[in-house]
């Protein structure tokens, strides 16, 4: 074995630049999904100019874009998180949306219930009960795992299921709001909303979950917890072997997401609609997923792919009025989107290839 | 040594000419131009270290492969081998270094998996194998539950029912009992008596010189030369493998794998120290009555490295896992006086244990993490100030680990799982030793090891020892219990038989207790 | 009570034939989770060319060879592209769903839809294609269990290299489930409007898709499970709403939690069943050492 | 199909009707719906009644599949647009639209509530749906059809306006002295046409023999659940448009909803200056029971008492959302 002098890892500038380098593809792919998009609707007989203005500038063109955006950033991050933390151990975490609902459930309750409590109290009171909402609807899904190896799949699932007639059982007999035209509790206490900050009015989660993505991006690299959830994720056994509790730190994981999904409903409440609505997950789970993959599973990718998406979808959504191009074309637009990015990473890939091979010869 | 394409015989053309492989992996050029020639009727031994290119040109002649470059000849006719079912319909078949077995599929299965079952009797064919080439195997069994002997034999089946005319053994031996390799050779000899060609690719010097009719060696991706087994000897083989450099007594002697036992060791002391590591009475109950580990009870004292030898599936990863936490068990087991059943392997870790797993890839490393990473693991706890690793240190610690380990890899940030086999223990050892082991297992240590990764792994666990550190080596290489222990037990069924103190264990008292022939406790 | 088993049986149907792709596709390592899309796709089609085209057997011809497609580029992605199979099968769901809505636009516009004409029944007041569906479980079983192709299939989904060192085309295996399960998926779908309601709707599919991943798992991966699996789930369902519109007393949101629950339930105490597939969700290179 | 509908005027309403002139240019409207406009159900009405104030001059946009989370980032987007004037349509969409119009006292709303809402902005017209009117005389008309005596009701969530719907049905039930249960029955879903379906089905084995809809696109699965029943046995009514050609032999008849008039009316009131107010859904003002012509007179004549005893007052259907089941 020869020994030469080896590095701990490469330069900051070598990192810096195939960062860079890897960014091209990505940049040529949304391209690539705006051009075959732009066809589609100017066949459709639709200014495609005019739809992509409102996608791309909606966000940027003034501070109510922002702020839109930003609110939607909010569920976006930590739903992305609550996929791609028990991800890190292998698990698939399906149940965003139940866990979110479920969060939504507990901040709601607090806010009614207690409705009359100042803010200092009732609002610590109805975050927290969010977060333990959440996190104890995924550690049903944890427990079955760990005790009856239940696939977690399947379990979030269904529980996402069984939240829905949670949410409409809530939302339209127990504390229904009869005025409302659809399922809709009543408001929360003044006590219970969420300071905003700003004109137009932006709701401090937004501060609050940037500070706590910084953090779970420090967490996850730097500390014990996120090495084990890494280790768990990478190798089972060999963590195991090496003194790791595979199955605790698996179910942490899902109970860690539970909570983190159970936040984004308590945020809804709290900061953005008051009160508790059918259909209040969106559909946050899905593009959670997706921005967890996107990611990689890197926790510090998560927010800025999730701004992205959530750019992208504050803009898709006023696509139509702006331009008339049908309100579909935003989610093949997305999903084009999408495969274009992915197929990137291989055209990135062949790149590489052809080039040492080149380098080889 | 004759030239590459020179076929014994003369006149008839070789069975299998490759000429002018060239296989690059990325920037690495993993076969350069080589030449490989195999004739009729005959065992050929592929020797080279580890990474010489071995797998790969063979990998490329059963299509797992493309190469970049070179043409192959089977019959004296060029063939084009796009894919394994090219191979197949050539007439290759290949049992691979690691097997290619679907686990949940029964033997039968396996051996007929892409073949056309229709109107054949195919337990009756899988019997009628068996019986003609000494590969016993029942074939309703599922693959999952069997011992990796008997796994072996499926490998070999399966090439046959497909009827090769050439089979590649990828270091078939590494995995078997003495008893298991002279039963291999014996089944080599049948294939090769019907007319078939085996291409043996090992490390081990001695097996080669037994087994092989001619050989070829290669090093560093390239041919180096084809000897017929006539014309060459063990140290000229050594030699020719390790390269330039004249291989030194020592990397001869493991090369040579210790074919006088004892001798040479006799003069050394017997380890007298305080006691270390008790283990009293262990038992780990099993599935269906039977405990995979009985009874077993065993004393270290400190600086002595107890050898366990046995037959792979006796028990040996239960027992090991036993010994190091890793497994709940009933008994007892003090180090240094302190209890540590019944703890988490956590606590078993902090105390001193530490485990060197035999499967490196699937329980030594975290394949897709960095070096630096992999050797934190296990220490991650311990080292850690307010549940916060220190990466900058960590990082530091790695190129350390890295060159005094040897360890060969671009950086410390590379993912462990792209390392070769040989350089993944290093890996797996340095962090081991990082541990400051006061008792460490290691389960076949050195397998795949090429003479001078293996050379390096007993420097070092004989160093370890010298420190005071306890160390129990299981092995199913009887050689290498024999070359490293200063005390021999045999695993049987769970159990511990035998105990021999060093220079006194004869082989082959040693090989009927492996076989349960004599039941001396 | 034989009320009770024909709802059952029909509602049974289109979770079955999404259940069982997914099944086929993952029983080759490719794991599908576009179903809630390609149902979209395969009732918008399935409407559409029956409307227009030629009849409920046409409409459901074509619905599966659109679904098939979508499979086929799925396979496609994840054998030859090597794309993350999760991902590919996320955009795919948004793909095919936006295709489904737009083609309906394209062609039915804002006009009222005419209800097209159900399947025929064929004995015991049950329709052709729940004779297919159940069939159709048995010849996957045959095929998968009986058969050396079916094994084939079975040994890509479990190791993928063993399949392939012994000759086993593991692209040309993963391709061919991934598209006949996306066929099956879209068949699935088409048969919401021609069993239920007669159109289609953005609404019509409604989560079953989702539903059909969890009854995949929850049928260990194994057509005759899946079979059992679906009938238990789409009877809990039926029983559930017999309960609503018999008036038990107890809050309707409550009652409908029963198919879930029971499921649940169901696989706590029989999770022995709970095979998975080894590979399934990953991607197979030959040239790779890092397998899984 | 024969419709029986009344032209007049409403309460403090505008003058009505579609026929109304009025100019409309130099007003922005932009519109947010909750489903694709293509539904032929509630959303294509409101897309009806957009195109006919953009028939007048008006310059129109619409957001479509908006779900409720979503709406203020629409209607924010509208308002910065420059809309002068933006619908919601669909009441879901209230309590949104009163927050952002007390942020845009500029722009005028439009949206729809199920009742008189409280704290209503300067800035907001609302539409009061009152569903319960219509039902009570669905209620009559479903009595009249079943011979069965059961009548079942099929409903997607089990929100307010549906229970008043039902409660109409009980007092219409009552009012002509009839006998008939009604049972009551959600499905989850307003959309889900095949548990609409399932559960039609189950009732009608229940002994219902007529089924009155209070869906969206799911109602096509109520049709469906009467296919291979002869004609005559059994009857299903829907809500919100004409649906005699999705449905089949047994369609009675439908709950019709216009929103033209109702629109054309606010924009003229609007236009005047005035920027607040209630519209009304009633008999006269957009609402319409039009039944098929195989409906038997006697029950044809029932309904269109009722309905007249309603508009003249002699008959007060009250607002009772008690919560059932
Ligand atoms: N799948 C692969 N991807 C990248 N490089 C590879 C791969 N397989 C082999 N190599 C390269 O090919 C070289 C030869 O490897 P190979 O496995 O053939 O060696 P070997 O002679 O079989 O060694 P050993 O005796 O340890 O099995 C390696 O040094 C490595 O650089
Ligand atoms: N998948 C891979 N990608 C990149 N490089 C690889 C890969 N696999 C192997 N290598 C390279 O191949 C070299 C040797 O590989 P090889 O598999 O021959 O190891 P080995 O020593 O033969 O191990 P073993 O004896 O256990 O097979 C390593 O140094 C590594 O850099
Ligand atoms: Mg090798
Ligand atoms: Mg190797």
């Amino acid at each position: 074995m020869s020994t030469v002098t080896v590095a701990a890892r490469p330069s900051v500038g070598e990192r810096a630049k195939a960062a860079g380098v890897a960014a091209i593809p990505y940049i040529l792919a949304v391209l690539v999904a705006f051009v075959v998009v732009a066809i589609i609707i100017a066949l459709l007989g639709h200014d495609p100019a005019k739809a992509f203005r409102a996608v791309l500038t909606n966000s940027f063109r003034n501070r109510t874009g922002m702020v839109q955006t930003l609110h939607k950033w909010v569920p976006l991050t930590l739903l992305a998180l609550a996929f791609a933390i028990p991800l890190g151990a292998g698990r698939f975490n399906i149940g965003g949306e139940g866990q979110m609902i479920l969060g939504a459930t507990g901040a709601v309750a607090m806010g009614i219930l207690l409705s009359d409590l100042p803010t200092v109290v009732l609002l610590p009171l109805l975050i927290v009960a969010g977060v333990a909402a959440g996190a104890l609807w995924a550690g049903i899904s944890a427990w079955l795992m760990q005790q009856f190896k239940v696939n977690e799949i399947l379990s979030t699932v269904l529980l996402n299921f069984v939240s829905f007639e949670i949410l409409d059982y809530l939302a339209s007999v127990v504390w229904s709001d009869p005025g409302a035209g659809g399922a809709v509790t009543t408001a929360i206490g003044a006590g219970g909303e969420l300071p905003r900050i700003g004109k137009p009015p932006m709701h401090i989660g937004v501060i609050l979950v940037a500070l706590l993505a910084i953090a779970a991006a420090f967490y996850a690299r730097r500390s014990v917890a996120g090495f084990e959830l890494r280790a768990v994720g990478l190798n089972e056994r060999a963590a195991k072997l090496h003194g790791i509790r595979t199955g605790k730190v698996a179910v942490m994981s899902m109970i860690v997401a539970g909570a983190l999904a159970g936040l984004a409903g308590a945020i809804e409440v709290a900061g953005v609609h008051h009160r508790m609505l059918e259909g209040i997950q969106s559909n946050f789970l899905i593009l959670g997923i997706i921005i967890g993959l996107i990611a990689r599973g890197s926790l510090t990718a998560v927010p800025f792919v999730a701004f992205g998406i959530a750019v992208l979808e504050v803009g898709a959504g006023s696509m139509q009025r702006t331009s008339g191009a049908p309100v579909e074309m935003v989610l093949i637009l997305e999903g084009l989107i999408l495969l274009f990015l992915l197929m990137s990473d291989w055209v990135t890939d062949q790149l590489r290839l052809r080039a040492s091979r080149k380098a080889a010869a | 040594m004759s030239a590459p394409d020179a076929a014994p015989g003369g006149a008839a053309p070789p069975l299998l000419r490759m000429r002018g492989i060239r296989k690059t992996f990325g920037p690495v050029v993993a076969l350069k131009d080589v030449d490989f020639t195999v004739g009729p009727r005959e065992v050929h031994g592929l020797l080279g270290g580890n990474g010489a290119g071995k797998t790969t040109l063979m990998n490329v002649l059963y299509g797992l492969y493309a190469p970049d470059a070179g043409t192959i000849e089977i019959d004296g006719a060029p063939v084009v081998i796009a894919s394994p079912k090219d191979a197949i319909a050539a007439g290759v078949g290949m049992v691979h270094q690691t097997f290619l077995q679907v686990d949940v599929f029964t033997v039968a299965e396996n051996v007929v998996l892409g073949t056309d079952t229709s109107g054949v009797d195919v337990n009756g064919r899988i019997r009628e194998l068996s019986e003609r080439f000494g590969l016993a195997v029942d074939p309703a069994a599922r693959i999952g539950d069997l011992p990796v002997g008997v796994r072996q034999r499926v490998e070999i089946l399966k090439a046959l029912y497909r009827g090769a005319k050439i089979l590649v053994l990828d270091e078939p031996t590494t995995n078997l009992t003495p008893q298991e390799v002279d039963a291999l050779f014996g089944s080599m000899r049948a294939i090769v008596d019907e007319g078939m060609s085996v291409v043996l690719i090992t490390h081990k010097i001695r097996e080669t010189m037994a087994a092989c009719d001619r050989m070829t060696i290669m090093r560093d991706g390239a041919w180096i030369a084809t000897v017929d087994a006539a014309d060459t000897s063990p140290e000229d083989l050594a030699a020719r493998m390790v390269g330039a450099a004249p291989a030194s007594d020592e990397t001869a002697d493991v090369a040579l794998g210790g074919t006088e036992i004892g001798d040479a060791t006799l003069d050394v002391p017997e380890v007298t120290g305080p006691v270390r590591v008790v283990g009293s009475r262990l038992t780990v109950p099993g599935t269906g009555g039977k405990a995979v580990v009985e009874d077993v009870s065993i004393e270290l004292c400190e600086g002595e490295i107890l050898g366990i030898a046995g037959v792979a599936g006796n028990g040996q990863v239960e027992l090991a896992e036993t010994l190091t936490g890793c497994r709940p068990a009933h008994g007892s087991l003090t180090l240094d006086g302190t209890e540590l059943v019944g703890r988490p392997t956590e606590a078993w870790l902090r105390a001193g244990v530490v485990y060197v797993p035999e499967d490196r890839q699937r329980d030594g490393i975290l394949p897709g993490a960095d070096i630096t990473e992999n050797l934190v693991l296990g220490a991650h706890r311990t080292r850690a100030k307010a549940g916060l690793i220190d990466w900058g240190r960590a990082r530091r610690e790695a190129v350390e680990a890295i060159s005094e380990f040897a360890v060969k890899t671009p950086s410390a940030a590379t993912a462990c799982g792209q390392l070769s086999g040989g350089n993944i223990q290093r890996v797996i050892l340095a962090r081991a030793f990082a541990h400051n082991p006061k008792m460490l297992l290691l389960h076949n240590p050195t397998r795949g090891l090429d003479i001078a990764s293996t050379q390096f792994v007993y420097d070092r666990i004989r160093a370890a020892a010298a420190g005071g550190c306890s160390v129990i080596v299981i092995s199913e290489d009887l050689d290498e219990v024999i070359a490293l222990a200063d005390r021999i037990r045999v695993a049987y069924s769970g159990r511990l038989v035998g105990d021999f103190a060093r220079g006194h264990a004869d082989p082959y008292e040693l090989g009927r207790l492996m076989t349960g022939v004599s039941g001396a406790a | 009570m034989s009320d009770f088993i024909t709802l059952t049986i029909t509602a049974m149907v289109p979770f079955l034939f999404v259940a069982q792709g997914t099944m086929l596709s993952g029983r080759a390592g490719i794991f599908n989770v576009s179903q809630e899309g390609l149902m979209l796709l395969g009732a918008a089609i399935g409407y559409l060319v029956s409307l227009k085209w030629g009849g409920n057997l046409v409409g459901l011809l074509v619905a599966a060879l659109a679904g098939a497609a979508f499979g086929a580029i799925l396979g496609w992605a994840t054998t030859y592209l090597r794309m993350d199979q999760f991902v590919v099968g996320l955009a795919l769901f948004f793909l095919s769903g936006g295709t489904a809505s737009l083609l309906y636009r394209v062609v039915i516009g804002a006009d009222e839809p005419p209800r097209i004409r159900p399947l025929p029944d064929i004995v015991f007041g049950q329709d052709v294609l729940v004779f297919v569906a159940i069939g159709l479980s048995a010849l996957l079983w045959w095929w998968l269990y009986r058969t050396d192709s079916g094994m084939r299939l079975r040994s890509v989904g479990e190791n993928p290299k063993a399949a392939d060192s012994l000759g086993i085309n593991v692209t040309r295996t993963r391709m061919l489930a991934a598209s006949l399960g996306g066929g099956l998926m879209a068949v699935g779908g088409a048969y919401l409007p021609m069993a239920f309601s007669g159109v289609y709707a953005d609404g019509i599919v409604a989560g079953r898709g989702w539903l059909a991943i969890a009854l995949a798992f929850f049928g260990g991966w194994r057509p005759q499970l899946i079979l059992a699996g679906s009938l238990f789930f789409a009877a809990m369902d039926v029983l559930a709403q017999r309960a609503q519109v018999s008036g038990i007393g107890i809050p309707h949101q409550f009652v409908s939690m029963l198919p879930y629950v029971a499921t649940l339930l169901v696989m706590i105490f029989a999770f022995r069943w709970a095979l998975v597939p080894q590979f399934l969700g990953k991607n197979y290179d030959r040239e790779s050492r890092i397998t899984g | 199909a024969i419709g029986l509908s009344a032209c007049g005027g409403g309460e403090e309403t505008a003058s009505s009707g579609a026929s109304g002139g009025g100019d409309a240019s130099g007003v922005k409207i932009a519109a947010i719906f909750s489903g694709p406009v293509n539904d032929a159900d509630y959303n294509a009405l409101g897309l009806k009644a957009l195109e006919a104030a953009k028939a007048k001059g008006a310059e129109t946009s619409y957001s479509e599949k908006v779900a409720v989370p979503d709406v203020e980032a629409r209607l924010t987007e509208a308002v910065g647009d420059g809309a002068t004037i933006v619908w919601t349509h669909g009441s879901q969409f209230y309590d949104n639209t009163a927050k952002v119009a007390a942020d845009n006292p500029d722009v005028t709303f439009i949206a729809e509530y199920d009742g008189t809402p409280k704290d209503q902005p300067a800035n907001v017209w609302t539409i009061d749906r009152q569903f319960h009117l219509g039902f009570y005389g669905m209620g009559v008309l479903a009595s009249k059809l079943s011979k069965t005596g059961t009548v079942g009701y099929v409903g997607g969530l089990s929100l307010p306006f549906s229970f008043a719907e039902v409660h109409a049905m009980e007092q219409a039930i009552s009012d002509t002295g009839a006998s008939t249960t009604i049972k009551p029955v959600w499905t989850g879903d307003f959309n889900d046409a095949a548990k609409a379906q399932q559960f039609t089905q189950q009732l009608l084995g229940q002994s219902a023999d007529v089924i009155v809809g209070s869906l969206n696109q799911g109602a096509t699965g109520t049709f469906q659940a009467f296919e291979g029943k002869a004609a005559g046995d059994g009857w299903v009514t829907a809500k919100y448009t004409d649906k005699s050609a999705a449905a089949g032999d047994h369609y009675a008849g439908s709950l019709e909803y216009d929103f033209v008039a109702p629109l054309a009316a606010i924009l003229e009131k609007i236009a005047a200056g005035t920027k607040t107010g209630r519209y009304p859904l009633g008999f006269d003002t957009g609402v319409t029971i039009a039944m098929s012509d195989k409906v038997p007179a006697e029950a044809r004549t029932a309904v269109e008492d009722a309905i007249s005893k309603v508009k003249s007052g002699a008959t007060t259907v009250k607002l009772d959302v008690t919560k059932i089941g």
